[in-house]
């Protein structure tokens, strides 16, 4: 046996009522990190013979081994097979991350986003090559300027925080080409996700968060009081992450232009309005929205995304290369700076944008048309409602009134029961729930907030709730204990992130004794 | 519409729970000038057959690469991906879960990343890597950033061998995230001497290798200078696949690499989604951005799988993280991890001599033909040929054969006269014979 | 909630240590059935509005509803999602069910059988139109002659059992054009599947066992005792289903040929034996083989299969139709009695064979070429002999000696402890272990048949052995009731087959409220 | 060799755990006459893109009928399936699974059964049905074999109208098994009198609905007869789409129904593997030949699934079983289940009325072509045209022009000169505009 399935037999555990002497639980395997099943000279992929010919590589060839391990076919599929099945996914239940927009992912869109004319060609090809990709970039782009009703898009970032970059940078390049150097301030609610501030400080920018009201939503009298001839933007996130449409969002806009500055829209939670509202009309001059959030393409995990950027007439000018042009001779690309690209800001990303990405939004889109995305929309928020509800005597939700896409409590229900938001969050992960997103926003206290997204049906909602009522009302009776120690029944329980962080374990290391060997 | 489960009477139902009559009731916040009255100007929704004969009528209008002899290589490389990778990738517990933030219920992720992050600092050399970044090209203007922090300086020099998309991308960071780029001028086969740029204000070097006209350098000269004047140097590698031939940045001394991994295990996908790669010296990671998964223990004490050094992300740190960083290629790590497992040692550094080997082959054929010469002294599996007239027009009429000749300088570099008749050629394991003589006959018609 | 989640959660099971409310327990979800999730109206595929013309389909259209349950599209993707993961397969783990030759299945399988050109073909196209998928098939058959050193090849059966029926009819089609209506005797070991007499009988045979020696191959002499002018053939499994080599099995040929009987072999464990050993030179006049088996097609939980028939020129004649023939105008099929196929016993199949599975099969043996498929043979052979050799001494082999492919153990070794042969396997269950084939062959009490196949690494079968070794011991310390228990760790404990086979319940019925109110 | 994981050295130290020298010693028992010494004449190992070149290259030989108009049918349907279908059948947890003989780890396969068996009774109008067959011709053989079984009969009567490969493949088993296969001749449109060749003797009459040439029939009073001389009813379905919209063998009183299942979930894949379908009534399951699975509980009492009245199966009862069937055709029974539930009760009905719509609208094209005539009195998605001149040579023409007509009736009756003329013509929800027009425009230039 190798050292891995040595120590794998040798723990046995407190929580295990049935200890086995492999450490699997029946169906649920255990499985030793690749290099710990390495055995040189194996391997998966059969390669002919190399050509004879006399190398160019001069004095540049690679000494000694790698340290790669050398696993058949057969053991990498198996490794993989075995630990996908430790993951929680859309595919197999609810998974209410709120501000993340976990919807079901089409296999249709995986399907074409595959076939070689789209999947197995370079971005580098000669456009006349390529003329189908230039068409189904523009068609995308058609479609995201009808739908938002703005007059531009940029296509290349990378994700929303990729977006959120692109669309500061236009703001910065629209402030240098109006030699305001002075407007160094960017506000920003305390609502907000990370990736606001961290993408104006990144930009040079001093953030200045503003207060919510009581209503969990931007305090006006406050943005207009720190509005000033040294603001250069507001981001605001709307809906916002506590799941509520910025009812004001018209003033806003208002004030921030009569400031000089500019009017950034974080586009995350688009899905609760796309196809019912028409972003132009609310005064917004850029918004990134996720490809990977509102138009499904899947978030594998972390990625890859994609993060269009709408632009308002204020801001278009600056949008970085490369785009896509139709004219008489057809498609082409614009991929350098100078002539039609003049103000552009410049390139932000290699090549064209996440192509792929392009193709499952799109026949998403297609899919649903626009009857479909405005019943999205309207679905995702009648179900973000119906948990409100449905759960709002037993949870306590942070402000009043319907939500949105997502609904926002707080954590007032479990006062005095012992009970934190992380411990009921891992006891829902025993009853085979995905928890909802926590301790965001930061507004309100030990956040639990829920987006379940249209894709699920009433049936899944109904499950969900008696089982979030159940744990909740077990909390209230006081059962701590079952909820410190939950999970139980996850391939792993609670892990020491504390221990992880103080003492990094960032990569494997063989072993002593084998380093010596070699 | 087949996404979408309720029915008219789970609609009314759930108003009824709600309290609202009607749907347009949770809505009253909108500004009544900005709803949508009735449907957007946009086709109805279609169903799964019409949607794929749509798009298969896009996809039929461009040449796909593995059609027709192609030698396209400049930053984005076509291999033969086993079919287990691509299966294994699109598995709904991978391709359908979020960020794994709950490790219990993420452990799968988890060890991937693990995984992955220990694959790539051993191909490069170097001591850790990172989770992944967007692409190659942010990668490299990230670990600029990076080595700003680090030593709390903000000048890069850059090297004419980086990739123009790396320059560019480096450069626009440069001017609105606030630091200084130094480019040097693509020249192929130059000896620069980047170390005579280096200053007590510079934060790093920044070169690539294979160099973007496809020349291999050792940096480790360079490395030391870099050091010497408390600067960084950042090797930059657009192709994977020559660290299983070529010496790797870490073995020159490099303190930051960053890459492209889109070779291994993903396809060309016209650019993207790619896979950037970031690695780094330990005792820098506390500067890295992106994130990072460590190893620890359960309650049980059992060995598991964290994403771990948060307090460098905008999650936790907002506005003084290490990156804005958020979203990044997990997918595609999983795919190049994947391919990168079932190759291991021996199928790495056989697959890297094969490429070699066939860049080598065609490069003969090629610089037999009258008038065309290969301008490396070195390379792995891409070199730049000279040729006796402007490369794009070449191109395009081989391509008109259904050719893909390879990328002429000049599309990446429209303005530079003295680049406009070099040609960058490709070759890879999926080149054949036949697609050799095809290329060296239909050149050999072109440039007479 | 539905009446299935009201089961589920009133569900309090006396094995669970940590009941939940939802009844999942972690990743381990609990999923309805497709009907328990039906609402009316809902689909999960999309069409177009229908052409307005005329029906012609008379008095014929269908009256009323058919009750099929309407799901959308993520439902139905989550439902299989879930179920598929409360099952067992070769990607997860070691399968050794004895003579089922559960190998790796690679991808490049699934991927080729998938491409248009011979996946998206109709079997009635003119021939012209689909020359390479008879290239295909013909080539198939030459690799299949060449493995066997046969003549001919039978490709249209549709699995083994049906391979089978293809080669006794052969046998009794040639009895036939001989006059030979008296043979009514087919000879059958008594370790042979049950396909080998079930397939006789069906042809009109009477089945006439005949016993194993006690090294557990056929009884030469009783063998020759029972051969006389009555016997039609003997079906002999080679290797047999203890896993072993008939080593007299030229002697049988001769004795059968002798007495003016056919030689049918089983060749379902022709995995032992690929490339190492000629067929033809056993003296075999009809075999079938398993390409599901030896040659890795998927077994799909149960299906599809495929089973050539190989055929010597005493047989060969009689082989059913279609077949492809190759002559200077190309490839053409031969679908029609008379002519060529003057002989011929019929079609036994629906067009032309499993082509699904001809072209995983080839591609399984390109992949290997006469080298790997060699090689499997040997390590195959040497996996079932390491955990021969590493079992031994805590289990109680059948037979003496070295095995080929598979090995045999029968329950000796649970002498007196009161575990079963079963309690075992269910422990094995536990440990993530599929286990092996069990009470089959039916020589020997309470065997155990383990084929791990060459796909299995020398690590993979280190942690098995330490596992089958580690049950044995705690079976032989007296443990019976934790064996009885067995498994308590999967998602269904034991089920009850007596009451499922009492009273059957065989497909989902409305409940009768539901049934009352249509 | 990348599917074999042992090194030298596993090899090496196997051995020597067992106690032999070599491996030659394992196969000591292998008569010397037998060995191959060396390697057969075969070629060697190749990786995964040499095979993929090799077998990309016979597919390419090939006339995909997704790539131009096609309109073949005669037991074999194109339909679109939904992507979801071939995703999920994928998944090694179904794909690379056994025979669910373990329920505890196979209630995934065990639950798609009941569900499978569940759905095909539905369809049919039957009680129950099994877990497949290895196709709807071998499933008919079988069924009359259970026939013969139930009635202690052996003689059927066979209707013209079944598919002949059918009629083929039933004679053939009743050659072999014993039982008599009377067949009335294959008359387009006839109204047979089936009825009037049953006898005491006969333990079947076997009907087809839609029949061979389409036609639509209502067997209702044949049932009647059948029972009235103690004989069955067999009714074969080879087009399930048709039971979404045609009135099921259950409501005319069939006892079994033997089908194929391909039209769903499945693609064409060259004839196989399809699925045999086979349903009857409660009180004959005991008889019926296949896998069944049932409900009952574990020892805890929650519901599960297991294989059940295993006495009919051949592991169990041997040379006594109803058959020796022991594979069947399980992952395309789950790729059926899958797209019936997809399609639901909504979409499988409008699914078959808009295969019925647009064969009609092409009935009337082809019918307006002059010297062209439909033969049929009704049909479903398939119809019969008597063309003015053979039709084996015009499908044969039309092909040249990728266009793939038809089935010629003279392809399955070579021998039949009176349906020499015939063409079967099939469309579905994949038949465009375009195809009808290419269709009727080559057509009527062909009959010209
Ligand atoms: C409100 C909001 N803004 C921005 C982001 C960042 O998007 P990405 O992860 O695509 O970079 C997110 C993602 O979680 C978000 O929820
Ligand atoms: C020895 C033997 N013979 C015949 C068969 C029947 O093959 P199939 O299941 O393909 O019909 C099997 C399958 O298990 C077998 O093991």
């Amino acid at each position: 046996m190798s050292e891995w399935s040595q120590a794998v037999s040798n723990f046995k555990s407190a929580a295990n009522e049935t200890p086995t002497i492999s450490g699997a639980r029946g169906l649920q395997e255990e499985e030793p990190l690749l290099f710990e099943q390495d055995a040189p000279s194996r391997t998966g992929v059969d390669l002919p013979e190399q050509p004879r010919v006399a190398s160019r590589l001069g004095a540049h060839a690679r000494q000694g081994a790698i340290g790669l391990p050398g696993l058949s076919e057969p053991q990498v599929v198996r490794h993989y097979m075995r630990i996908s099945q430790k993951n929680y996914a859309i595919d197999t239940g609810i998974y209410p991350l709120g501000s993340c927009t976990m919807k079901h992912n089409p296999r249709l869109n995986e399907k074409v986003a595959r076939l070689p004319g789209l999947a197995d060609i370079h971005p580098l090809q000669p456009l006349s090559t390529v003329q189908g990709a230039l068409e189904l970039m523009d068609t995308l782009a058609h479609w995201i300027k009808m739908l938002t009703g703005m007059p531009a898009v940029a296509l290349s970032p990378g994700a929303g925080a990729h977006g959120e970059l692109c669309g500061i940078m236009c703001i910065r390049a629209a402030l240098d080409a109006r030699k305001e150097k002075k407007r160094i301030r960017v506000l920003v609610p305390e609502s907000a996700h990370g990736t606001n501030p961290a993408t104006a400080a990144a930009c040079g920018f001093t953030v200045d968060p503003i207060p919510a009201n009581a209503e969990g939503r931007v305090d006006l009298a406050a943005l207009k009081a720190k509005l000033g001839p040294d603001v250069a933007a507001l981001m605001l996130t709307n809906p916002n992450t506590c799941g509520l449409f910025e009812r004001d969002i018209r003033e806003i806009a208002d004030a921030v232009h009569a400031a000089g500055a500019y009017f950034y829209c974080d586009g995350a939670n688009f899905n609760a309005i796309v196809g019912r509202v028409r972003i132009a009309d609310l005064g917004i001059d850029v918004m990134h929205m996720n490809l990977h959030k509102t138009f499904s393409t899947p978030h594998g995990g972390g990625g890859p995304g994609s993060g269009p950027v709408v632009l308002a007439d204020s801001l278009a000018a600056y949008a970085p290369m490369p785009w896509v042009v139709h004219d008489r001779k057809g498609f082409r690309l614009v991929e350098h700076k100078g002539g039609e690209a003049k103000a552009a800001l410049g390139r932000i990303k290699g090549n064209h944008g996440q192509m792929g990405m392009f193709v499952r939004a799109l026949a998403y889109m297609m899919s649903h048309g626009a009857d479909g995305l405005r019943q999205i929309a309207e679905d995702a928020v009648l179900n973000a409602n119906y948990l409100l509800a449905s759960l709002k005597d037993q949870l306590t939700p942070s402000f009043p009134g319907t939500c949105m896409h997502e609904v926002l409590f707080d954590d007032t229900f479990l006062r005095d029961t012992g009970v934190t938001t992380l411990d009921f969050a891992k006891a829902m992960i025993d009853e085979g729930y995905h928890p909802m997103t926590m301790y965001f926003p930061l507004i309100v206290h030990g956040a639990l907030l829920m987006e379940p997204t249209e894709s699920e049906s009433k049936d899944s909602l109904d499950r969900f709730i008696a089982v979030i009522r159940g744990l909740a009302r077990r909390a209230k009776t006081g059962d701590v204990e079952y909820f410190q120690a939950a999970p139980r029944l996850t391939p792993r329980r609670r892990l020491d992130e504390t221990l992880a962080a103080r003492k990094p374990v960032l990569r494997w290391q063989p072993p002593p004794d084998r380093r010596a060997a070699e | 519409m087949r996404y979408l489960p309720h029915t008219a009477a789970d609609r009314q139902a759930m108003l009824a729970t709600i309290g609202v009559p009607t749907i347009d009731a949770l809505f009253a916040d909108v500004p009544a000038a900005a709803r949508i009255e009735g449907l957007l100007d946009l086709p109805r929704a279609q169903g799964e057959l019409e949607v794929e004969r749509a798009l298969g009528a896009m996809a039929a209008k461009n040449l796909a690469a593995g059609s027709c002899p192609s030698f396209l290589g400049a930053g984005v490389y076509r291999h033969h991906v086993p079919a287990a990778v691509d299966h294994l990738i699109q598995r709904g517990e991978f391709l359908t879960s979020y960020t794994p933030y709950q490790p219990e219920v993420s452990q799968g992720t988890l060890q991937v990343l693990f995984e992955f992050q220990t694959q790539v600092a051993l191909i490069t050399g170097m001591e850790v890597a990172n989770a992944s970044m967007y692409d190659g090209a942010t990668s490299c203007a990230e670990a600029v950033m990076m080595a700003n922090r680090l030593t709390r300086r903000k000048r890069a020099v850059v090297s004419g061998s980086l990739h123009p998309h790396y320059r560019d991308v480096t450069q626009t960071y440069g001017r609105f995230v606030g630091f200084e780029t130094r480019l040097a001028d693509p020249v192929p086969m130059a000896e620069e001497n980047l170390a005579g740029l280096v200053d007590d204000q510079t934060s790093c070097v920044v070169v690539q290798n294979p160099g973007f006209f496809g020349e291999l350098r050792d940096h480790t000269a360079l490395a030391e200078a870099c050091h010497k004047a408390g600067a960084l140097l950042i090797v930059v590698v657009t192709e994977p696949v020559s660290l299983g031939a070529v010496k790797p940045p870490g073995a020159m001394g490099a303190d930051i690499v960053a890459g492209e991994g889109q070779a291994l295990g993903m396809g060309l996908v016209f650019g993207g989604p790619h896979l950037g790669l970031l690695a780094t010296r330990e005792r820098f990671v506390r500067q890295m951005p992106g994130r990072l998964c460590g190893e620890t223990v359960d309650v049980d004490g059992r060995r598991g799988y964290v994403l771990t050094l948060s307090a460098r992300e905008q999650h936790i740190r907002r506005e003084k993280a290490t990156s804005n960083i958020c979203t990044n290629s997990n997918l595609c790590a999983l795919a190049f991890s994947i391919h990168l497992a079932l190759l291991g040692e021996a199928g790495f550094t056989r697959l890297a001599a094969i490429n070699h080997g066939k860049a080598a082959a065609l490069a003969d054929r090629l610089a037999a033909i009258p008038g065309v010469g290969v301008v490396n002294d070195s390379f792995f599996n891409e070199f730049t040929l000279r040729l006796p007239k402007p490369a794009a027009p070449v191109v395009d009429r081989l391509a008109r054969k259904r050719i893909l000749a390879g990328v002429p300088v000049s599309r990446l570099y429209p303005r530079r006269k003295e680049l406009r008749d070099l040609l960058l050629v490709t070759a890879s394991e999926t080149t054949t014979e036949q697609d050799m003589a095809a290329l060296a006959a239909a050149l050999e018609e072109a440039v007479r």
